[in-house]
């Protein structure tokens, strides 16, 4: 056999930075990290010269100063003497509020419309077919706009709401009444709906950073205890059947625990609620919710829904009819094979793209512009951005923002994918 | 042996049907009725407005007099006569009247563009549509004012493509290349050698690759294939195209930009955009799954920023800041900067869709490429790649159809998009205040022509490549 | 490069305009600007190339409007933009004239029995967003210790639409803006403009900070509309006024031979502002054409008439 | 090897149709106690069709199946019955991905057979040992081979202790090795006594445990008798072209 | 067949790491033209590492392999150089599913070799026939059966004219039916004296063509040496070991 001599020690030469696969990589890298450099210094070279032949100056202070404009739907304290930082806040939060309904309902709707479009029905079948292809091929802009549009031109105007003496006397109807039971009234600007009141007050502590309402803390607390007893009488349940085979009733149980302490809490708060009423000109007392609001909703529900109803229904058509059968075959009834077997399979497939969904919806929020929902787009990106003339401040914050509320969520989705993975060879 | 026998009765005809598919068991019958409502209520409500509508009428107010005197007081109906007045700008927003014909035959040609791309290998189809087309042209052409000359030129040159697509379909893949330059003359006008001076400089890129690539090995040739275009289109351009003008002059009317609008503006930004994002998206997809850190990271992060953001924030940035990052006094076409910050865009959806069909690639494929000798490039373009693409074609339609849907945001920067845009303007008209339901009925069933043409294109794609192989 | 020169150059003019406010600046069904503010970017594209037609109108809307300007991508922005100190110094721009004083206002319907805008309180108030009127609107309610419900909406036909719908119980812009709007409802005579003017507007062309010429050019230009309006010259007299006058203002004004060459100092031609004047007659036709009574908009000239019948509109000397 | 005088299984004139498709046609059998019954024939020929009607998998449209004394009609009640004492195994042995060997086994007599969880894991050991896979009990059937899972398939079954198993070509799906570790399972099981039916085209199975063979076609039963004599002497032509092809294979 | 005294390919001293494992440890040996060496050992043993390293589908930590004359460094042009004389025939066949048969042929030879098409068809179809599939050359790997696919990828592999031929169990993933059409084609090019290092359990091929035997355990080459000593006389106990395994199989 042939004996190895020693490889005699290369030297270097300067075609091994292109051809020899230790240096090509590095210098490869180097050359783009270099290119990348110098376009991020092209960039922020003009930005620096531009912003001086305008006499503008980068810096945030403007955020402190006072806003000076009205916010129709603030979830939290605003007026306009607030800061512009806070009409931000405001802005998150609607965006926020949009984003969370939204996802919630239209998750429901989407997990509803995928089931009936794989029904037997096949009137129902065909309806669901249409309205997933109906509501993925136009722009969501259009059911934006077509949503607003026909709230506030189907719903009553307030004033149709009353009664004057003369229809009193005359004992005719007004032209519009409020619905269930009289406590919600839809409008042509929004929908009141009526607004919790206590007569005994928990009152508030100030934690010096902020404020506490100990009625809402009170609320949380009895509701996160609640399902912490639920938890529990499930586990003894899930105990109980793991030793004896048979499984307890537990839904009652579980419904008086969960319902029961917030129940006597609202009783002994004296909670009541506080109706709207036409006063004025509005209807007034209880919570008006903008059209601009519910529209958005609506629009972005409706249009996520069809593009969650088709992976609802590929991730349940992925699972294999074996999984079924086989689960029948064992003697398990349908509803069962629908819990243990098909929906963990089916999960796992439909997760993952229900959270890009998620992710679409919430960057869709934006389009509240088009019904002026005031969310962030509307505030910081908006009224702030036009008050101050901060294009550029105002433009960055808000990507940031925004890029913030993705990337969290999509980390969310990566934990949430690396834990669910079906093991495999 | 006993023979088959037709099913028992209850397994037959029109009750069968029912029974399975309508009525089989109570909660099915629940649904089923549940359907018949909702039809019969979205008809009840709709129907009316349908039936009363109104083709001709010069204002609004007229539609209603006309829908009082029919259909009696407090009826409703639709007035489709401001479509009627109004449809060419929902169409071509401000282009001027006289030159209908240049985008109508842009976007014809874009098919014949196109043809040798979506059918390829299929010179039936390709015919087929080639010569739909032809068709369609000629008798879209001369309605849009275009010149009996050009009606003519172009029916030779379609003709010409259907003879080729029988003998050497792959040649007009070179009509599809300089398609580009052809349709953004066709749409903006001005000098015919402002196009193609600048197409020289591709030809240059190209040239001076193949001359070096024997010595110097693709990835030097390549750069310095692209830093030659450069020098070309920053010094050469200009100068080179004035001297040309000067000598032989042809030009089409100029369009400015501000003057398209409607479904024009949407197309052009679409497949604008669609067309530059799929190259950038490829080589996103490259990046990120490259094994060098540094492109790597660049990749995902650009990946992710565009993606982390709303669109309409990247379209502001057109509009607001664009001009922040440039140098002091480029200004360039909104439209221009508004499709530069849509491709960005798609190329980014477009890389995650696309890096999802490399991860599916098993890795023999990369091997038994490299056990050939082929090198990175090679590989990813003659083995990797060709598959990607195939197993992410539906994620990339859908990527199409969503940015093709997504170019009506354009009408927050100021642009006349068809939703918003044009019916604004057309609502601002003191004859139209007060319209609402019907453009967006229209634009909405044309948006949904478009899209819905799209994803059965897709399906049909797939049906195609999967039993060519299997 | 000045931005005189720059539109040389180019050949045509740009400014920014309204996406459409019908009066003021829209484009008709061919896609033809038209409206008060419209042609006094025709006159100074008039004055500068002798050609009223040389003008290119770019829509912004209330976001984009100052940074199109800021960045070079208009000349000039006439687009009914009110004049404040902030807008003045932090934005950087210079509001070179008023070529209509106007103030904030409120429209009900009539049916609703308010007779001064200090009834209103608690309505749902219609604002357009991205403007001035958002701050006033605050104020004032804020002042008179009464409260309201905003509806913030994007643009002029949507902000009618709601008001019309009923979405809201009033609707506030300038006071312009809701005569225009009334003028056009088919039942105008069911809602009334409240008494109430509740701020300043200052409505003008605005152009760059820095570049004190060009603003010259367009203050001057408008001026000289003005002082046609003075001296009786109009689109159509005003070849024949130059041929007859006596007058040494107007000799000045429609750039004479021997008369001196004060337009040429501004860097115009000599006969820019009979140009102007000749593109799209004086202050008055202007108004009259577009806005004034007789018009859909019928606006009165009110403040906006000369000095001399009482009016706010003045011109300074030109010599 | 003993065989009852018991029914476990009475067919009696059924038929079946699919849509139009008339595919089994006047089925009549019967299988007694601790019989093991090979049914074969070509492919479409009903055989998967028959045995997935004998558990309600698929329901029939005419005549009688009769299980362990309990009638297969529209009745949930009874299906549920029906299927508890029947256990099948599935050629593409149907394990559950997202639940590891031992849920796979104890599922089933947890949530149906209402037994202690404890219990149940036991019972599942136990027939783990059985197929020889105990070792593998946490793992998933992803990471198993196709003979395991196989055998897994057939474990999982056992724990709902049926009193008849079916199988439907429970080996077509392996490997030639992993074909030998299932048919020794399957044989082990008959010399207990299990009650058995088995579509398959393992002849040296039929020859080694069946009582009797089926032979199906065209969505009939053609030919039944004991193995011997099937292969030896068969007496319809239609078997006997059957049989050629598959020895001569 | 013909065995020249010229070094094909020489490794001395090599070692190589999988980040901490070790796997493949001071591998010495030498190839001469023309020879025939069949490389077996367990599983996990190292084969496929070695056989890849030769054309550097991995990358050695330590010693030298010089594969006809050219050292096998970080240098690419080496490498390129390297991987053009070397074909190699994978487990999986590894065809490219989106071209024909014949492309799968040309590809190489177009682009690498610069082949003229006509040319590249010309080779192609010559050793398409030699693998007797001439008449597939229009089809797609997908519609060929696995034997005839690995086939196509000895044909794709040849047509790049290689000097040596590396195979890494090429029939492992084969119906036993389809071996015998691949081991076949092997022989054939073995005959014809082509050089081949092939990792393979088939001991019928080994003792039919092989020049040399190598037994490689855990990372090290055990023992190597004729196949008639080989099988009859192995000297290590591991290799006796190893091969009562495989015989009784
Ligand atoms: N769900 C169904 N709908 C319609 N026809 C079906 C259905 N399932 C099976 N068939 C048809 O019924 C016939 C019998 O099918 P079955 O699966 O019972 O045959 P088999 O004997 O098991 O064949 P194989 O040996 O191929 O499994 C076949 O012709 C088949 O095509
Ligand atoms: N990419 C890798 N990273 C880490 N370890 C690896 C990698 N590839 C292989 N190994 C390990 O290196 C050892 C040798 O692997 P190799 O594939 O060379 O074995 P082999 O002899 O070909 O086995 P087999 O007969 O199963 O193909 C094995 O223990 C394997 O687990
Ligand atoms: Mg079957
Ligand atoms: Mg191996």
């Amino acid at each position: 056999m042939a004996v190895a001599s020693d490889v005699p020690k290369e030297s270097f030469r300067l075609s091994m930075l292109i051809y020899d696969t230790r240096y090509r990589s590095i210098t490869i890298q180097i050359f783009v990290l270099l290119l990348f450099a110098l376009f991020v210094s092209w960039l922020i070279s003009n930005t620096i010269s531009n912003l001086a032949i305008r006499g503008k100056e980068f810096n945030f202070g403007f955020l402190w100063s006072r806003a000076g404009y009205d916010i129709g739907q603030a979830l939290i304290p605003y007026s306009n003497d607030s800061s512009h930082l806070t009409a931000l806040f405001v802005g998150l939060v609607n965006t926020l509020v949009v984003a969370l309904l939204g996802c919630v309902l239209a998750t429901i709707l989407g997990v509803i419309i995928g089931v009936l479009r794989l029904s037997k029905n096949w009137l129902v079948g065909r309806l669901m077919t249409v309205y997933v292809e109906m509501f993925r091929n136009v722009p969501l802009l259009l059911w934006i706009l077509l949503s607003y549009v026909i709230l506030s031109e189907t719903t009553p105007q307030p004033r149709d709401f009353r009664v004057t003496d003369e229809m009193a006397a005359a004992g005719e109807a007004p032209a519009a009444s409020m619905m269930l039971f009289d406590t919600v009234a839809v409008t042509n600007r929004g929908t009141n709906i009526p607004s919790p009141l206590f007569d005994v007050s928990l009152g508030s502590v100030d934690l010096g950073f902020m404020s506490v309402n100990l009625t809402i803390l009170a609320y949380i607390l009895v509701i996160a205890g609640s399902v912490w007893i639920n938890r529990r009488i499930l586990a003894a349940a899930r105990a109980r059947q793991e030793a004896t085979g048979d499984r307890p009733v537990t839904w009652w149980k579980s419904l008086l625990v969960l319902f029961g302490p917030v129940i006597a809490l609202s009783v002994g708060l004296g909670l009541h609620l506080e109706i709207p009423e036409l006063k004025g000109f509005n209807f007034a007392g209880g919570i008006l919710v903008a059209h601009s609001f519910t529209a958005l909703l609506i629009a972005l529900t409706l249009y996520t829904a069809a593009f969650i109803a088709e992976i609802v229904r590929a991730g349940i058509m992925a699972i294999n009819r074996g999984q079924s059968e086989a689960a029948f075959a064992l003697g398990l009834r349908p509803g069962r094979t629908m819990n243990l077997i098909i929906l963990p399979q089916a999960l796992r497939v439909i997760i993952p793209p229900l959270i890009s969904q998620f992710l679409n919806l919430t960057k869709n929020t934006s389009l509240g512009i088009a019904v002026s929902y005031l969310d962030l787009r509307g505030t910081l990106g908006g009224i702030t951005l036009n008050q101050t003339g901060r294009e550029l401040e105002c433009m960055l914050l808000m990507m940031l923002i925004y890029l913030t509320i993705s990337l969290i969520i999509s980390a969310l989705m990566n934990l949430y994918n690396s834990s669910v993975q079906i093991k495999a060879r | 042996m006993l023979p088959p026998m037709a099913p028992p009765v209850t397994e037959r005809g029109v009750v069968k049907w029912l029974r399975e598919n309508l009525f089989s068991g109570w909660f099915n019958t629940i649904l089923t009725l549940a359907g018949i409502y909702v039809i019969w209520s979205l008809v009840t409500a709709a129907l009316p407005w349908w039936l009363n509508s109104v083709w001709t009428a010069e204002s609004l107010s007229q539609c209603r007099e006309i829908v009082t005197a029919t259909a009696g007081e407090g009826a409703t109906g639709a007035c489709w006569a401001m479509i009627r007045e109004r449809w060419h700008q929902f169409l071509f927003g401000f282009y001027p009247q006289d030159a209908y014909w240049r985008p109508v035959l842009a976007f014809g040609l874009l098919f014949a563009a196109m043809a040798p791309v979506l059918f390829a290998g299929q010179k039936r189809n390709l015919s087929v549509l080639l010569g739909a087309v032809a068709l369609v042209l000629l008798v879209t052409l001369m309605p849009a004012s275009a010149p009996v000359a050009v009606v003519v030129l172009v029916m030779a040159l379609l003709a010409g493509f259907i003879a080729l697509a029988q003998v050497r379909p792959a040649m007009l893949l070179w009509f599809t290349a300089i398609y580009p330059a052809l349709c953004f003359w066709l749409l903006w006008g001005g000098s015919i050698w402002v196009p193609v001076v600048a197409m020289l400089g591709f030809v240059v890129m190209g040239g001076a690759y193949l001359a070096l690539v024997g010595r110097m090995g693709p990835t030097t040739s390549a750069v310095t294939g692209v830093a030659l275009a450069l020098v070309w289109w920053l010094f050469v351009d200009l100068p080179l195209t004035q001297v040309i003008d000067g000598i032989a002059p042809f030009a089409l009317a100029k369009v400015n930009s501000d003057q398209f609008g409607g479904f024009l503006l949407a197309i052009t930004i679409g497949v604008t955009a669609i067309t530059f994002s799929l190259p950038i998206g490829i080589l996103l997809a490259l990046g990120r799954q490259s094994d060098m850190l540094i492109v790597k990271t660049l990749c995902v992060g650009f990946i992710e920023f565009i993606r982390g953001v709303p669109l309409i924030t990247l379209l502001f940035t057109a509009s607001l800041l664009l001009q922040y990052f440039l140098p002091p006094n480029t200004n360039f076409d909104i439209i221009l900067r508004v499709i530069i910050l849509v491709t960005l865009f798609a190329a980014a959806y477009l890389a995650e869709v696309i890096r999802g069909g490399l991860a599916a690639l098993p890795r023999g494929q990369y091997e038994a490429a490299d056990a050939l000798g082929l090198d990175y490039w090679r590989a990813q373009r003659l083995i990797i790649l060709p598959q990607a693409l195939k197993i992410s074609i539906p994620a990339i339609v859908s990527t199409f159809i969503g940015l093709f849907k997504d170019t009506t945001l354009v009408a927050f920067v100021g642009l006349m998009d068809p939703l918003k845009g044009v019916t604004q303007i057309v609502r601002a008209d003191i004859d139209w205040k007060g319209i609402y339901w019907e453009p967006y009925i229209f634009v909405g069933a044309i948006f949904f022509v478009i899209c819905f043409g799209m994803s059965r294109y897709s399906m049909y794609l797939e049906r195609k490549l999967k039993t060519d192989h299997r | 490069q000045s931005t005189l020169e720059a539109v040389k150059a180019r050949g045509e003019l740009i400014c920014g305009s309204n996406t459409g406010l019908t009066g003021f600046g829209a484009p008709d069904a061919n896609g033809n600007w038209a409206g008060f503010d419209v042609d006094l970017c025709r006159a100074v594209a008039a004055a500068i190339f002798g050609d009223g037609t040389k003008v290119k109108f770019v829509p912004t809307t209330g976001e984009t409007r100052f940074t199109a300007l800021q960045s070079g991508e208009v000349d000039l922005l006439v687009r009914n933009s009110t004049w404040t100190v902030s807008r003045d110094s932090e934005l950087a721009l210079d509001f070179v004239a008023v070529n209509y004083y106007d103030g904030q206002g409120f429209m009900v319907k009539k049916d609703l029995g308010v007779s001064s805008a200090k009834e209103l309180d608690g309505a749902t108030v219609c604002i357009q967003t991205g403007t001035t009127t958002e701050l006033n609107l605050a104020d004032f309610f804020k002042q008179n210790n009464i409260s309201y419900q905003p509806v913030t909406v994007a643009d002029d036909s949507e902000a009618q639409r709601q008001y019309l719908a009923g979405a809201c119980d009033a609707y506030t812009t300038d006071a312009s803006g809701l005569a225009a709007s009334r003028a056009t409802m088919p039942d105008a005579e069911n809602h009334v403009i409240l008494p109430e003017i509740i701020s300043k507007e200052p409505l003008g062309p605005v152009v760059r900070h820095g570049d004190s010429n060009w603003g010259d050019i367009v203050r001057w230009t408008y001026f000289a509309l003005l002082i046609a309006e003075e001296k009786g010259i109009t689109k159509a007299n005003v070849n024949e006024v130059a041929g007859s006058t006596t007058d040494e203002e107007v000799k000045r004004l429609l750039g004479l031979a021997d008369s001196g060459d004060l337009p040429a100092k501004l860097g115009l031609p000599n006969d820019a502002f009979k140009n102007a004047i000749a593109a799209v007659g004086n202050y008055g036709e202007i108004f009259a054409a577009n806005i004034g009574e007789g018009t859909t908009i019928n606006l009165a000239r009110g403040l906006n008439a000369l000095w001399t019948q009482g009016g706010l509109q003045y011109a300074p000397p030109f010599r | 090897m003993k065989v009852s005088d018991e029914v476990a299984i009475q067919i009696s004139g059924m038929n079946k149709w699919y849509g139009q498709f008339h595919v089994l046609r006047d089925i009549n059998m019967t299988v007694n106690r601790g019989e093991r019954i090979v049914i074969c024939g070509p492919s479409g020929s009903g055989k998967s069709t028959l045995i997935r009607c004998i558990n309600r998998l698929e329901e029939h449209q005419q005549g009688q199946i009769v299980v362990d004394g309990t009638e297969l009609t529209n009745d949930l009640k009874n299906i549920d019955k029906v299927r508890s004492e029947v256990g099948m195994v599935f050629q593409h042995f149907n394990l559950f991905p997202h639940l590891t060997i031992l849920e796979n086994c104890t599922l089933a007599p947890i949530w149906v057979r209402k037994i202690p969880k404890r219990e149940a894991e036991e019972t599942a050991m136990h027939f783990l040992r059985k197929v020889k896979i105990p070792e593998q009990a946490n793992k998933y059937p992803g990471q198993l081979s196709g003979g395991q899972q196989q055998r897994v398939a057939i474990a999982r079954s056992l724990c709902m202790k049926p009193r008849i198993m079916l199988f439907d070509e429970p080996t077509s799906a392996l490997d030639p090795e992993m074909i030998k570790e299932v048919l020794d399972t399957m044989i082990e099981l008959a010399e207990e006594g299990m009650t058995m039916l088995c579509v398959t085209h393992e002849m040296g199975f039929a020859q080694a445990v069946a009582n009797r063979v089926i032979f199906m076609d065209q969505g009939q039963i053609v030919e039944q008798n004991e193995p011997r004599e099937f292969f030896n002497n068969p007496k319809s032509d239609r078997t006997k072209l059957f049989l050629s092809q598959i020895l001569g294979h």
